[in-house]
């Protein structure tokens, strides 16, 4: 089956109008700092970069390598980052949702950030190499299933327009497949993914909702969840992370990117936004909403699980 | 530094709880006898040196071996409880069992002591790793010129070994200073009032033959430090002793370490020139 | 659990997380009320079904339940108001968290149960126990408990004796 | 001792140590991703892909038990464990930037007390070196002065042929005695050309300059620019050959349990975190700053060898793209 390439010549373009407006907003100081993505050594790859003064803004870039979802450094996870006056950021459709996100749950001001959205044809999945050129197969899943591809509720958008193919959605696909599987089969793949897991917590250091400032996997009085990583370990932990991030989580995949040992972690975050779609109508990421799916309860809710 | 017979370098001596005595409400000595006659009869160790203590089930800590080398049969550790290990330890009573792996780190050099006069300066619970070497001199004590410890804490009941600093003060040979924070004082507290840096400048020791032996919270270093200074000691005259986070103790899970220098194996006792060489890591 | 207990029907473990204001009123009034229900059920008190954490659920699996309840008052009964309703949500997701993960939902049951329906508190916990005794014991959680990394595994023959012998 | 060993007798001889009971640990596909672990069988072998983890984990395991404890009544009793009971293990396809960090862990393990957790493992192992044919622009061996085809650490190397066969050179008495327990499978050599081996980074860390950089350069603002943008995960340190930092926690309850000893790694915030709230290393840069200080500076201080080989592994899997070749790099030119 032939890959057909995504169409990313805009991406040029649109990193011309990113470093034209970081360098606008910078020198009249709208803002005091620019979170984005800068080229790193190996060819094609990029990785964040925090400026704070115009003469850099020529280094922000916009290209499928730019994978990485800049709000964690926003979050109070991050201390280091400077955060006086406004700080520009600039975001993907799947970032935007993350920000949504961290906006109800009172971690962000709207006032105090200045988005640079960023209209997104997809990028590189983690087991492509950052020098592969887009096509459908090197596509980061998430990408496949996108809605975001033109952020909302930026204060600037570059005028290009992405191409967006119809793809097959992968992760609704995948999570269709493993809920056909019977409740052993699927116990079996579990335990062979959570196997492979070094308990090297990437997944909860690059999330933007894992901003508690010790994990309860952190803890060890009560010690809920036992720091070896061997399959019980494992498999507890996954469990409480997909759980903590129900109704939170807003599908930037950065979870399932990171991990040094490719366990498709956001399939379980995907199932339990699925869930919460069927069980209370609630998609996380659309609108800054006070109160999450789990803060909030409704009288008429489904109890036909309980006797 | 005894050598490890056994081949399992992470195996703890058995040891069992033979005294529980309450220093202060959080501060807890617990007085140790090895089960192992073999263990009891030759586990040798010197002044400074730590080792790790195991709560089963909860883990290990680490805290300096409190008792004096020279008395023998029994080690002592003093500890607050903090955390899961030290919490467990509290649980301990009279005849439980518990765990201990050492000694580790160098010691105090006390051969280079000799014939010196010897100075402590300490707070709060930063007693016990320099009482070791209290005793151990005192058991010398015609080795030393005179000895002057100067003890403070925040409050009257956050003084640890109380009845020794009793004993101390009794003594004819050797000066205590006692000292509370401002505020810290009882009606009939009858120590000084006042800051350890403060109280020990008006002490004024005089410094010429003269060691100075520091152990404390590293903002009480910060401030004593100058005062040893202008008093005229020179930084190869005081040694310290620094409680880094530990967890092997024998200088391989990389926890340790201050710059180049691995506080389980170099240290913890430095001299004050070791200690300004080291970046400011601890 | 040594072989000879292999003949006798198995005995579950069941661990039931109530709240204390009505379900564990409701197990009072079943004992002195003299109704009998099995033994096998190992209760735990909680202030309300809204303190009873998800990870607590996944904590007695891992630490040898074949079958776990959870029990509070009936929504609008709770004593905090809305505790049960939030409970309520909180275990419907975590039941579907479990399911995708692989855990058989049957074996863990919901319900409310109020201060004076000791009755009903019987038959919940007879029906989960004689379920769970037919399903036999737990042993995805039990197998998991027992696997070691590769690299650090140690050639022992106890360490399969052991294995089959759960 | 060179030799020569063709592709079908070389699997013959996988499937013959498996079939004694030796366990064979090779790269194989686990769940999509390539991993050193024993093989059934020698056609689970993967050999065009490095494996995610280094081959440290052979003789210095993710997690492993150094203590079990029970108590009755007052008393507690611990059971050691028998380092007799490890298995003896042959390592294959290690690829040169793998199998040099291995006498380099050497040094620490055996610093005064001998940690015989690692050293039975290192003498129970015998590890078959494998000379690089592939690499991408993470790899940078040659770099830190190691090199695609470098036999160090492998008691035996082979080095790939066209057609498939093998050159095969031992450079330890483990490494003889593999080949005289199958001699029938070698054969001399021939005189078929070697594959074309990997070519990574091109010019040559000043790795002295480093050094005397760090030296000097312990408070720097340059350390801000480096590392604010890590996130304080373990994925560099767990995935690297070199790293060899433990965590040492008991499991169980009071009555019965395990001490295990599990990888750590000083990203982490509670690495250096006190009961009492302190943290020398409150802030993410100081925190990277020691990584970079003990593989660039402190173990050469206190070892003499610099615990990087290159592999590049950490620059793939940062999740924030840092690069400790350009990091390094960028220090050797100041």
């Amino acid at each position: 089956m032939t890959s057909t390439l995504i169409e990313t010549s805009i991406y040029a373009a649109i990193s011309e109008s990113i470093q034209a407006e970081a360098k606008r907003i910078l020198s009249d100081g709208q803002v005091s700092t620019i979170v984005g993505y800068a080229a790193a050594r190996r060819k094609g790859s990029a990785q964040p970069i925090v400026i704070t003064d115009a003469s850099d803004a020529q280094k922000l870039i916009f290209t499928p390598a730019c994978v990485n979802n800049l709000a964690v450094y926003l979050t109070k996870a991050k201390k280091d980052i400077p955060k006086k006056g406004k700080i520009g950021i600039v975001v993907k459709g799947c970032d935007m949702k993350a920000l949504t996100g961290l906006m109800g749950e009172s971690q962000l001001k709207r006032e105090e950030l200045y988005l640079i959205g960023v209209p997104c044809a997809g990028v590189l999945a983690s087991t492509f190499a950052p020098s592969q050129e887009l096509t459908d197969e090197s596509l980061a899943p998430k990408c496949t299933e996108c809605d975001a591809h033109l952020p909302t509720g930026c204060d600037f958008v570059p005028t290009e327009t992405p191409l967006t193919p119809e793809l097959e959605k992968k992760y609704a696909v995948e999570i269709a497949r493993l809920e056909a599987l019977t409740p052993a089969e699927r116990w079996a793949y579990w335990k062979e993914q959570f196997a492979k897991c070094i308990k090297c917590y990437a997944c909860r250091q690059v999330c933007p909702f894992c901003f508690c400032e010790q994990c309860l996997c952190d803890r060890n009085k009560p010690q809920m969840v036992e720091t070896t990583p061997r399959p019980a370990g494992n498999t507890a932990w996954h469990i409480v992370r997909a759980m903590h991030l129900a109704g939170r989580c807003a599908g930037c995949a950065e979870c399932e990117r990171v991990c040094p040992m490719d366990i498709p972690l956001n399939l379980l975050n995907r199932k339990m936004a699925k869930e919460l779609k069927e069980l209370y109508d609630h998609e996380a990421g659309f609108e800054v909403t006070e109160k999450g799916p789990l803060t909030m309860f409704n009288e008429k809710d489904d109890q036909s699980f309980i006797k | 530094m005894s050598d490890h017979t056994n081949k399992n370098i992470y195996l703890p001596y058995m040891a069992t709880v033979s005294e529980v005595i309450d220093e202060t409400p959080d501060v807890r000595t617990l007085k140790l006898v090895f089960q192992d006659e073999q263990v009891r009869e030759n586990f040798s160790f010197r002044a400074g040196q730590f080792a790790e203590y195991s709560a089963f089930g909860a883990g290990e800590s680490t805290f300096c071996i409190a008792s004096s080398p020279t008395r023998k049969g029994f080690i002592e550790c003093c500890f607050r409880s903090v955390g899961r290990v030290t919490e467990a330890l509290r649980r301990l009573e009279v005849g439980d069992t518990m765990g201990v792996r050492g000694p580790y780190g160098n010691s105090f050099p006390i051969e280079e002591f000799f014939g010196k006069n010897l100075l402590f300066v300490t707070g709060g619970i930063a007693l016990p790793p320099l009482r070791t070497l209290i005793w151990n001199c005192l058991d010398w004590r015609d080795k030393f010129g005179d000895i002057t410890i100067v003890y403070g804490a925040r409050t009257e009941s956050d003084l640890v070994y109380k009845r020794e600093l009793q004993e101390w003060q009794e003594r004819a040979d050797v000066r205590l200073v006692k000292t509370v924070d401002p505020g810290g004082n009882g009606p009939e507290w009858d120590g000084k009032v006042g800051f350890v840096p403060t109280v020990l400048e008006e002490a004024a020791p005089s410094a010429d033959s003269t060691i100075a032996l520091v152990c404390g919270p590293p903002i009480m270093i910060k401030f004593t430090l100058p005062v040893l200074e202008k008093l005229g000691f020179t930084d190869d005259q005081v040694y310290t002793t620094l409680e880094n986070r530990m967890k092997c103790g024998l200088g391989k899970c990389g926890r340790c370490n201050v710059g180049n220098v691995y506080v389980c194996k170099d240290g913890p006792v430095f001299t004050a020139r070791q200690v300004k060489a080291m970046p400011l890591e601890f | 659990m040594h072989l000879a207990q292999q003949q006798h029907t198995f005995e579950p473990k069941i661990f039931a997380f109530v709240c204390t204001w009505c379900t564990y009123a409701g197990a009072d009034l079943a004992g002195t009320s003299r109704m009998q229900y099995p033994s096998n059920v190992r209760v735990l008190k909680f202030p309300c079904t809204g303190r009873i954490d998800p990870v607590f659920i996944l904590k007695a699996f891992q630490q040898g339940a074949d079958g776990v309840l959870v029990s509070g008052c009936h929504p609008g009964d709770c004593h905090y108001i809305a505790g049960n309703f939030h409970a309520r949500r909180r275990f419907a997701v975590f039941r579907k968290l479990l399911e995708f993960v692989g855990v058989d939902l049957n074996r863990l049951q919901f319900s409310w149960v109020s201060a004076a329906e000791g009755g009903k508190w019987v038959e919940v916990v007879t029906d989960l126990t004689e379920k769970v005794r037919n399903m036999g014991p737990m042993t995805e959680f039990k197998e998991l408990a027992m696997e070691e990394q590769w690299s650090g595994a140690i050639n022992t023959p106890e360490l399969k004796e052991a294995y089959n012998a759960i | 001792m060179q030799k020569y060993i063709s592709r079908q007798n070389f699997t013959k001889l996988l499937d013959q140590l498996i079939a004694t009971g030796t366990r064979v640990v090779a790269p194989r596909m686990n769940a999509g991703t390539p991993l050193y672990e024993p093989l059934a069988s020698s056609a689970e072998m993967v050999m065009d892909q490095l494996p995610r983890r280094s081959a440290k984990e052979a003789y210095f395991p993710v997690c492993e038990d150094i203590m079990t404890y029970e108590k009755e009544g007052q008393k507690v009793s611990i059971t050691d464990i028998d380092p007799a009971r490890f298995p003896e293990t042959v390592l294959v396809g290690v690829r040169p930037c793998d199998a040099c960090a291995i006498p380099v862990l050497d040094a620490v393990f055996s610093w005064d007390y001998k940690d015989e957790f690692f050293l039975e493992r290192r003498r129970k192992t015998t590890i078959v070196g494998l000379a690089c044919t592939t690499s991408d622009d993470a790899c940078f061996c040659t770099a830190v002065g190691l090199s695609p085809a470098d036999t160090k650490g492998s008691d035996l190397f082979l080095t790939p042929l066209e057609g498939g066969g093998y050159v095969c050179e031992t450079f330890s008495d483990k490494g003889e005695a593999l080949i005289n327990d199958h001699t029938s499978l070698f054969n001399e050599p021939n005189n078929a050309t070697p594959l074309p081996l990997a070519q990574p980074y091109t010019e040559k860390f000043d790795l002295k300059k480093v050094k005397v950089w760090l030296d000097e350069h312990f408070e720097d603002s340059s350390w801000d620019e480096i590392a604010l943008r890590c996130v304080g995960c373990g994925a560099c340190a767990f995935v690297c050959p070199a790293c060899h930092c433990f965590d040492i926690v008991d499991e169980g309850t009071e009555k019965a349990g395990k001490r295990r000893k599990n990888w750590d790694a000083c990203g982490f915030w509670k690495f250096t975190h006190h009961a009492s709230g302190h943290n020398p290393r409150d802030q993410q840069p100081k925190r990277y700053r020691n990584r970079i200080m003990h593989k660039f500076k402190y173990y050469d201080d206190k070892f003499g060898q610099t615990l990087c080989t290159g592999c590049g592994r950490c620059i793939r899997v940062c999740p924030v793209g840092i690069d400790i070749a350009q990091i390094v790099e960028e220090i050797s030119k100041k």
